[in-house]
C-alpha cells in the first residue's frame, strides 16, 4: 500500500525539522516491535509541537530518532528525519544518512538538536558537578577556553532562574531538588542555543507547583529565544498550557495533527476525543467518565486496519479493520490532518 | 450530625521515621512524615487526602492500617460488629478482627501482585486468611469477585504476567473487596495508569461504592482526579493537614494559600485557560528539617511575621471547612473557575 | 519504549495461554534456552551419578597398594577375538636413573571381562555386593589412568575421592544457606533489634579474613579421629564461614519483599507472620537463594580441595581429590606422571559446571538484570 | 571527614580486640601443647628431655596458666612492640612476620594493579561490545579462570618457563643475588622470579572482577544520564570512559577491602608451589606446629589489614562517588 503521508505537503520551507514515512522496528527477544509505522510531521520553526499519546505509541521512540539516540535494538527502516538549521536552508539535511556516532551527528547533537529527559533524577550523572556537565557541552561546540565556558555555565544557570547560580554550578546533582535538576538540565540543553529542544515528559516526575514552575520557565525562555520546541507529553493539560501545535500519536502512527484549539475544541479522530473525553476536568460536573474500553494492545501484536478499531465506538466493519486510513487533509489553511476512514 | 455514620476518626495521628546515622546507628533526627493529623470518614463517603510527593499522604494511609506502626494518636474505627476502637491501641486478635474491615489498593499495580500466585490465589487469600471460604466456596467467591471487578473468571488461573496494568489494578481491587470493607484506603490507584484506563478504574471505584455503599480514603496527587472522586478533600504539606473542606468549597473558594497555589498550578486541559498566574516559588521543605512556625510561610506571599513564629493549628470556620491558617478568615483567594463544558462530538461516517 | 516492553505479558509462544505459566515453569523455559548452562547441569549429573556408582565402577579399593605397579602408567586398550583387552606391563629398569621403566606386553592380551566379582562394598551405602562394572583376572592389573606412587589405581582413587569432594561442598554450602536463610529472613523480617544483633554479629565474623580463619579452624581439628567425624567437621566450618554473605544476601531480599505491596496487602488482611514468611518472602526469595548457593558450591569444593591440598582437610587414608593432589605439587611429578594431574581436570569440570549451571538460573530467575 | 576517619578507627580497636581474643581462642583449640611438638621434635633428632625441662619450658610458655591469663600477657606485650617468641624458631615473631607480609603485600599490590589494568578494560570492551563472539570468548576464559585452581596455574606456568622459556622461577631471588644489597641488577632478578607468582594471583581475581565490571557497565549504561551525555553529541568513547566508567567501577572500589587480605593469602597454595617466602606458607607452618604466638599474631595482623583495606575501599569510595558521605 502505497502511503499519502509524504504528499501531503502543509508545511512552508520553515520547517525546523521534518519527520517523513517513519519506520522503526525493535528486534528484541520476545518479537519484533512495529514501535514507528511510518511517522510523519513537522515542527514550524519557533513553535512549540507537542507530541502526545499514552505509554508505549512510540512518542519517545520519535524523539531519540532525531537524535539518532534509539538503543541498538531500534533500526530505523524507512523515512526522513529533514533538518533546517536555519530558515529557507536548501536543500536540509537529513539527519539519517549520519552514523549515529558520527562527527557530523555529534555536532547536531547538543549544539543544533538538543534534548531533555522525563528523570531529573538520573537525568545527571551524579559523579559530576552540575557546572562540570553544562561546561562539557560549551567547550564541545562553543568554545575552547575553560574560563570562557565556566562563565557561560553560570550565565545559563542564571537563565534559567537559578538563584544562586555560582553555588549550583559548583553542586553535584544529588544536593539538587528534582525541579532544580530539571532546570539545570535545561540549562544545559539551551546552553549551545540549539534550534530545536527536544523535551521528553520533562515534567512528568514532578509535583504539581514543581511542575507550573518548568512549564512557565520554558514557555518564557521559548517566547525569549525563539528555539522551537517538541514537546512529548501524556498530559492533555500540560499540551493546553505549552503547545502551539499537536500531534497525537497512537500504535506508532499520528492520528492526528493540528494547531492545539484545533485539538481541544474540533478534534476530528475519535481517539483524540475519546482522551479528551476521559480526563476529569476541574470544576466541571461529576458523574460518569466517559472511557475508552479495552487497553493499548501489546507492541507483538499487530492490528490489520486502523490500529485503534478494536476500541474505537464508531468503527466501520469491514472498513477500519482492514484497510490501514490514510493522512487525509481536513483544513488545509491550518494544518489539520486526521487518519482516520469517518473523516475521509 | 449524628456520631453513628461516623467511620473514621483519627485524632493527633503522628508517625516519625528515625534517622540513623553513623556506625552505632544512633538516632539523630526524626523524619515527621506524619505529624499530627485530624480528620474522620463518614459511612460511604469518599475523603480525598491530596498533596505533593513526601507530604506524607500515603504514610498517613498506611498508619491507619498500622502496616506503619504509627508514633502517636488515635484512629477510632468504628467496627459493624465491635463498635468504636481505637485501632493504635488494639491487640492481635482485635486487629485479627478489625482488619476485613479496612482493606487497602496499592498505586503500583506491577509491585502490588505476588507474582508466583495466580489471580485466584491472590484473591482468595484474604479470605483464606480469615478463614471465610475454602474449596469450591472459594473459588465461587473468588470468580464472583473477578466478575464484579471486570476480570473473566476463567482467568483465575492465570498469573499477573498476564495481565495488563489496567487488568492488574482491577484484580488488587477485587482483593481489597474480597472481605466485604466498610473502609478501603485507596494509595494513588490510577497514578501509574494511562489516560484512558484511569478513566475504566475510577469508573469503577464509583460504581462499587454505590454498590457496597464502602467509604473511600482516596490518596493522590492529581487534583483534578481527587475532585471527580471525592465529597471531601484534605490537603496535606508537610505532614500536616493544611485545609479540610467539602470538595467544591475546596476547589472553588479554598482558604489556605497553599491549596490556592496547588489550584493554580495544574495544567488545565484547555488552551483557552493559558493564564499566567503567580506561581507557587521553591521547592517542598523536607519533613526531616521543616522550616518554623507554619511550615508553608517560606514561599506564602501572604507570610506575616507570626506565620515564621506560630504553627497555626487546624480550625473549622464553619460548615466543616478546617483550615490551618492564621488569617483564613481574612484572605481573599481564587480557586477554580467554573468552565462551560466543550461538548465533542465523534465524527459520523458521510456515505454508508 | 524498552522499558514497556520488558514490563509487557511474554507473548512470544503465541500458540498457548502463557497466562497459566508459573512463573517457576518460565524460569525452567529460560534456562533451557542457554546451551552453555543445560551442559553444565548435564556434566553435574554425569558426575553424580559416577559419584553414586563409583564403587560398583571402580575396579579396586582405593587403598590397595601394589608396589609392582608403583607410577604405572594407564593401561593400554585394545580389541582381540571380539573382546576388549588389555595388556600385561613388562618393567625394565632404567640402570641410569634407577627408575622402572613400562611397557605394554603386546603379545600377552588380558581379557577384559564385565560385571565382575571384586572387593565387597555397599551399593548407595546401602546393599551389600561385590559386583563390579569390570576387572581382569587376578595376577593382572587394569589401571585405566595410571597408578600412584605406591601401585594405587588411580581411576579407583578418583571415583572415591569424588565421593568426599562432590558431597562435601555441597552439604557445606547447603548447611550455610539453611543458617543463612533463617538468619537473614529473621533480620530482615523482623529488623529492629533483632537485626541489630545479628548484624553486628556478622560484621565481627566478616572482621576475619576468611581463608586464614578457615585454616586456623581447620588446623584446629583434632588428628586421630574417623574420616566421617573431619568430614562433619570440615563440612560445618565451611558453613560456619559461609552463612554471612548469603544471610546479607537474603536479608536485603527479604527486607525488600517486606516491603512490597502484596505483602502489605497480606498484612492488612490480618496475614500472620508465618503466612507473611511462608507465602510470600520464602518463594520469591528461594530463587535468589538457589543461584547465590549454587554459586557458593564451586568455592566451597575449591576450599576442600586446598584444605586437603595442604594437609589440613580431609587426610589419608580417606582420599579426595585435594588428598590425591598432594602427589602432584613437584614439576617432576607432572612431568613423569602426567595422570596424577586428572583430578585437577575432574575438578575444574565440576567447578565449571556449577558456575554455568548458577549463572544460568541467575540469568532465567532474573531475566531484565 | 576526619571525624569519620577517627569514629572507624575507633570501631576498628574494638573488633580488633574482639577479633583477638577470638582469634587466640581458635588457635591455641587443638589438643596437645607446643610442648608435645617441641618433644616429639627432639626425640626424633634423638635426644630426650628431662623432666626439669620440660617444667621450665612449660613455665616460658604459660603452658599450664588459664586462658585469659594468656591471653591477657599476650596482649599486653603485643601493645608494647614485642609479639612474643616463636616457640619453633625461637625468633621473635615480629621481625619474622614483618619481612614475609611485607613481600607478600608487595605481591598483592602488583597483583591488584594487574587485575585492575587487566579487568576494567576488558571488562568496558565485553559489555559495549554485547553478544558478540569476543563477548562470548571473555565470558569463557572468565568461567575458565574462576574454575582452574591458582596452585595448578602455578605448576603449569613453572613448567612452560622452565622447559621452554629457560628462566629460573621459585624464590624471590637467584642465588647469587640472595644476599647482594638492593641493585638494578637485583630487582630485574626480582621482576623475573616474580611476574609468575603476580599472574597467577591476579587471574583468579581478574576473571571475577571482568564479570562484575560487565555487569556493572552494563546497567549503568541503561542509566539516563548516559543518554544526555549522548544528546550533548560527546563521542561515545568519551560517553563510555568519562561518563559511564566511573560510576561503575563504584562496586569494584568496594570490593578492594576484602580483595587485598584475600590476595594475600590466596597465595598460601600458589606460594607453596612457588616455594616464595611470603606470609601464606609461614601461616600454615605455624597452625601445623600449634606455633600459637605466631599464628595468632598473623591472624590478628590480617584482620587488621582487611579492616584497613574496608577503611580505605570507603574513604577511595567517597572520592569516586560524590553522594557518599562520610559521617
Amino acid at each position: 500500500m502505497t502511503t499519502q503521508a509524504t504528499s501531503i505537503n502543509l508545511t512552508s520551507h520553515d520547517d525546523v525539522v521534518r519527520v517523513e514515512d517513519l519506520k522503526v522496528n525493535f528486534y528484541t527477544q520476545l518479537g519484533v516491535v512495529n514501535a514507528l509505522n511510518g511517522v510523519s510531521f513537522n515542527i514550524p520553526r519557533g513553535r512549540v509541537l507537542g507530541i502526545v499519546g499514552e505509554s508505549g505509541c512510540g512518542k519517545s521512540i520519535t524523539g531519540l530518532s532525531i537524535m539518532q539516540l534509539v538503543v541498538a535494538a531500534g533500526r530505523t527502516e524507512a523515512g526522513r528525519i529533514m533538518f533546517r538549521e536555519f530558515a529557507g536552508q536548501e536543500p536540509p539535511i537529513n539527519i539519517l544518512e549520519y552514523g549515529k556516532n558520527s562527527p557530523e551527528m555529534r555536532k547536531i547533537r547538543g549544539n543544533n538538536i538538543s534534548m531533555i529527559f522525563q528523570e531529573p533524577m538520573s537525568s545527571l550523572n551524579p559523579c559530576y558537578t552540575v557546572g562540570n556537565q553544562i561546561e562539557e557541552a560549551i567547550l564541545l561546540h562553543q568554545t575552547d577556553d575553560k574560563s570562557e565556558a565556566s562563565k557561560r555555565a553560570v550565565e545559563v544557570l542564571t537563565k534559567v532562574g537559578m538563584p544562586n547560580p555560582d553555588r549550583i554550578a559548583a553542586s553535584f546533582p544529588h544536593e539538587l531538588s528534582g525541579g532544580m535538576r530539571q532546570r539545570a538540565m535545561i540549562a544545559m540543553a539551551l546552553s549551545c542555543n540549539p534550534t530545536l529542544l527536544i523535551a521528553d515528559e520533562p515534567t512528568t516526575a514532578l509535583d504539581v507547583t514543581t511542575e507550573a514552575q518548568i512549564l512557565d520557565l520554558m514557555r518564557g525562555l521559548q517566547s525569549e529565544i525563539g528555539t522551537s520546541i517538541m514537546f512529548i507529553t501524556h498530559n492533555m493539560g500540560v499540551v493546553a498550557q505549552m503547545c502551539d501545535e499537536v500531534a497525537v500519536m497512537y500504535m506508532g502512527r499520528v492520528v492526528e495533527r493540528a494547531t492545539v484549539d484545533d485539538i481541544f475544541y474540533e478534534p476530528r479522530h475519535p481517539y483524540t476525543i475519546s482522551l479528551l473525553q476521559s480526563i476529569p476536568r476541574l470544576g466541571r460536573s461529576k458523574g460518569r467518565l466517559s472511557s475508552i474500553e479495552g487497553s493499548v494492545p501489546d507492541p507483538y501484536s499487530t492490528t490489520p486496519g486502523c490500529s485503534f478499531h478494536p476500541r474505537c465506538p464508531v468503527a466501520i466493519k469491514g472498513l477500519c479493520d482492514t484497510i490501514v486510513p490514510e493522512e487525509t487533509i481536513v483544513d488545509a489553511a491550518k494544518g489539520h490532518t486526521v487518519r482516520c476512514h469517518l473523516n475521509s | 450530625m449524628t456520631t453513628d455514620d461516623m467511620l473514621l476518626e483519627v485524632r493527633g495521628l503522628k508517625k516519625h521515621f528515625p534517622i540513623r546515622t553513623g556506625l552505632m546507628r544512633r538516632v539523630t533526627g526524626m523524619v515527621k512524615a506524619v505529624d499530627g493529623i485530624n480528620f474522620h470518614i463518614r459511612k460511604g463517603e469518599t475523603l480525598g487526602l491530596v498533596g505533593e510527593s513526601g507530604c506524607g499522604k500515603s504514610t498517613a494511609g498506611r498508619a491507619i492500617l498500622r502496616l506503619h506502626e504509627p508514633t502517636a494518636g488515635e484512629v477510632i474505627f468504628n467496627d459493624p460488629v465491635l463498635g468504636k476502637i481505637d485501632v493504635t491501641q488494639a491487640d492481635r486478635e482485635t486487629m485479627m478482627k478489625l482488619r476485613p474491615n479496612m482493606q487497602i489498593i496499592f498505586q503500583d499495580p506491577f509491585t502490588s501482585l505476588n507474582p508466583r500466585l495466580t489471580v485466584g490465589q491472590i484473591v482468595g487469600e484474604p479470605l483464606e486468611i480469615q478463614h471465610r471460604a475454602r474449596g469450591t466456596e472459594l473459588s465461587d467467591r473468588v470468580a464472583e469477585l473477578l466478575k464484579e471487578v471486570g476480570i473473566r473468571p476463567e482467568n483465575m488461573t492465570r498469573y499477573p504476567h498476564a495481565f495488563s496494568g489496567g487488568q492488574r489494578q482491577r484484580i488488587g481491587i477485587a482483593r481489597a473487596l474480597a472481605l466485604n470493607p466498610s473502609l478501603i484506603i485507596c494509595d494513588e490507584p490510577v497514578s501509574a495508569l494511562d489516560v484512558s484506563i484511569q478513566a475504566q478504574v475510577l469508573n469503577l471505584l464509583d460504581e462499587l461504592q454505590a454498590k457496597y455503599g464502602m467509604a473511600y480514603l482516596f490518596i493522590g496527587h492529581d487534583l483534578s482526579v481527587i475532585e471527580h472522586i471525592s465529597d471531601r478533600v484534605a490537603v496535606m504539606y508537610v505532614g500536616y493537614i493544611v485545609e479540610m473542606a467539602k470538595t467544591d468549597k475546596l476547589y472553588f473558594s479554598p482558604k489556605h494559600p497553599y491549596t490556592e497555589a496547588l489550584l493554580n498550578a495544574i495544567p488545565k486541559a484547555d488552551p483557552r485557560l493559558r493564564t499566567r498566574p503567580v506561581r507557587l516559588q521553591g521547592d517542598v521543605p523536607s519533613p526531616a528539617n521543616p522550616p518554623s512556625g507554619c511550615y508553608f510561610h517560606p514561599r506564602c506571599r501572604y507570610a506575616k511575621d507570626i506565620c515564621s513564629v506560630e504553627r497555626p493549628p487546624l480550625t473549622d470556620i464553619g460548615d466543616e471547612h478546617f483550615v490551618a491558617c492564621h488569617f483564613a478568615r481574612e484572605l481573599s483567594l481564587t480557586g477554580v473557575q467554573a468552565l462551560s463544558d466543550i461538548t465533542l462530538e465523534m465524527p459520523k461516517p458521510r456515505s454508508l | 519504549m524498552a522499558v514497556d516492553a520488558a514490563k509487557l505479558p511474554n507473548t512470544a509462544h503465541a500458540t498457548e495461554d502463557v497466562g497459566t505459566i508459573p512463573q517457576w515453569k518460565l524460569m525452567v523455559r529460560r534456562f533451557r534456552k542457554s546451551k552453555l548452562s543445560v551442559s553444565g547441569l548435564i556434566l553435574l549429573i554425569i558426575l553424580y551419578t559416577l559419584m553414586l556408582l563409583s564403587d560398583f565402577i571402580a575396579p579396586y579399593q582405593h587403598n590397595r597398594i601394589d608396589s609392582n605397579y608403583a607410577w604405572a602408567p594407564p593401561s593400554q586398550l585394545g580389541f582381540a577375538n571380539g573382546k576388549v583387552v588389555t595388556y600385561a606391563l613388562k618393567q625394565t629398569l632404567d640402570e641410569v636413573r634407577f627408575e622402572w621403566i613400562y611397557a605394554p606386553d603386546l603379545e600377552n592380551p588380558i581379557p577384559v571381562e564385565f560385571f565382575v566379582q571384586g572387593y565387597p562394598y555397599k551399593f548407595l551405602g546401602i546393599i551389600p555386593s561385590s559386583l563390579h562394572l569390570f576387572g581382569v583376572p587376578e595376577g593382572s592389573q587394569i589401571n585405566l589412568i595410571g597408578a600412584d606412587k605406591d601401585g594405587k589405581d588411580v581411576f579407583s582413587r578418583l571415583l572415591k575421592g569424588s565421593q568426599i569432594s562432590l558431597t562435601l561442598g555441597f552439604v557445606g554450602v547447603l548447611i550455610s544457606v539453611i543458617i543463612g536463610s533463617i538468619v537473614g529472613t529473621a533480620s530482615g523480617y523482623f529488623g529492629g533489634p533483632i537485626d541489630n544483633i545479628i548484624q553486628r554479629l556478622i560484621e565481627l565474623l566478616r572482621s576475619f579474613p576468611d581463608i586464614p580463619l578457615f585454616l586456623g579452624l581447620a588446623a584446629a581439628l583434632p588428628m586421630g579421629v574417623p574420616v566421617e567425624v573431619r568430614f562433619f567437621l570440615i563440612t560445618i566450618i565451611i558453613a560456619m564461614i559461609g552463612w554471612t554473605g548469603l544471610a546479607r544476601e537474603v536479608r536485603a531480599k527479604v527486607m525488600a519483599f517486606r516491603a512490597s505491596d502484596y505483602t502489605s496487602a497480606a498484612i492488612a488482611a490480618g496475614g500472620s507472620h508465618w503466612h507473611v514468611i511462608t507465602r510470600h518472602l520464602i518463594p520469591n526469595a528461594m530463587s535468589h537463594i538457589i543461584v547465590v548457593g549454587t554459586l557458593a558450591i564451586p568455592g566451597a569444593i575449591g576450599s576442600e580441595t586446598a584444605l586437603s591440598f595442604l594437609g589440613l582437610g580431609i587426610l589419608p587414608p580417606a582420599v579426595s581429590w585435594g588428598v590425591m593432589l598432594r602427589d602432584a605439587q613437584t614439576i617432576e611429578a607432572i612431568t613423569n606422571y602426567p595422570w596424577m594431574l586428572l583430578p585437577v581436570g575432574v575438578l575444574i569440570i565440576s567447578v565449571l559446571s556449577f558456575y554455568l549451571l548458577g549463572d544460568g538460573i541467575r540469568d532465567a530467575v532474573d531475566p531484565y538484570a | 571527614m576526619l571525624n569519620f576517619i577517627a569514629r572507624r578507627l575507633i570501631n576498628m580497636v574494638v573488633l580488633l580486640v574482639v577479633v583477638s581474643f577470638v582469634g587466640f581462642f581458635i588457635i591455641q583449640l587443638p589438643p596437645g601443647s607446643i610442648l608435645d611438638v617441641q618433644l616429639s621434635k627432639m626425640r626424633a633428632l634423638g635426644g630426650d628431655i628431662s623432666r626439669d625441662q620440660m617444667k621450665a619450658m612449660a613455665e616460658r610458655y604459660g603452658i599450664n596458666q588459664p586462658f585469659t591469663t594468656r591471653y591477657y600477657k599476650w596482649v599486653s606485650r603485643s601493645l608494647q612492640g614485642d609479639f612474643g617468641t616463636s616457640f619453633a624458631t625461637d625468633q621473635s615473631v615480629g621481625d619474622r612476620i614483618w619481612g614475609r607480609l611485607s613481600i607478600s603485600l608487595g605481591l598483592s599490590l602488583f597483583a591488584l594493579l594487574f587485575t585492575w589494568l587487566v579487568s576494567i578494560p576488558i571488562g568496558v570492551y565485553s559489555a559495549t561490545h554485547r553478544y558478540t563472539v569476543p563477548d562470548y570468548l571473555v565470558t569463557l576464559f572468565q568461567f575458565i579462570g574462576l574454575a582452574i585452581p591458582g596452585f595448578l596455574l602455578a605448576l603449569v606456568m613453572l613448567i612452560i618457563a622452565t622447559r621452554y622459556l629457560n628462566q629460573q622461577v621459585g624464590g624471590l631471588y637467584s642465588s647469587e643475588f640472595q644476599d647482594a644489597p638492593m641493585s638494578i641488577a637485583k630487582f630485574r632478578n626480582l621482576i623475573e622470579h616474580v611476574w609468575i607468582a603476580v599472574l597467577v594471583l591476579a587471574l583468579g581475581a581478574t576473571a571475577g572482577l571482568t564479570r562484575v565490571m560487565r555487569a556493572n557497565l552494563l546497567d549503568v549504561l541503561n542509566m539516563q544520564y548516559i543518554q544526555t551525555a549522548r544528546a550533548k553529541g560527546l563521542d561515545e568513547a568519551v560517553v563510555i570512559w568519562k561518563h559511564a566508567v566511573r560510576n561503575a567501577i563504584h562496586p569494584l572500589v568496594a570490593s578492594l577491602g576484602t580483595l587485598l587480605p584475600a590476595l594475600v593469602v590466596g597465595e598460601t597454595l600458589v606460594a607453596q608451589v612457588l616455594s616464595l617466602p611470603t606470609i601464606g606458607p609461614m601461616y600454615l607452618d605455624a597452625l601445623r606446629q600449634q606455633d600459637m604466638y605466631l599464628a595468632g599474631t598473623i591472624l590478628i595482623m590480617l584482620s587488621a589489614l582487611l579492616l584497613i583495606g574496608n577503611l580505605v575501599s570507603d574513604l577511595l569510595l567517597a572520592w569516586v562517588d560524590p553522594r557518599v558521605r562520610l559521617e
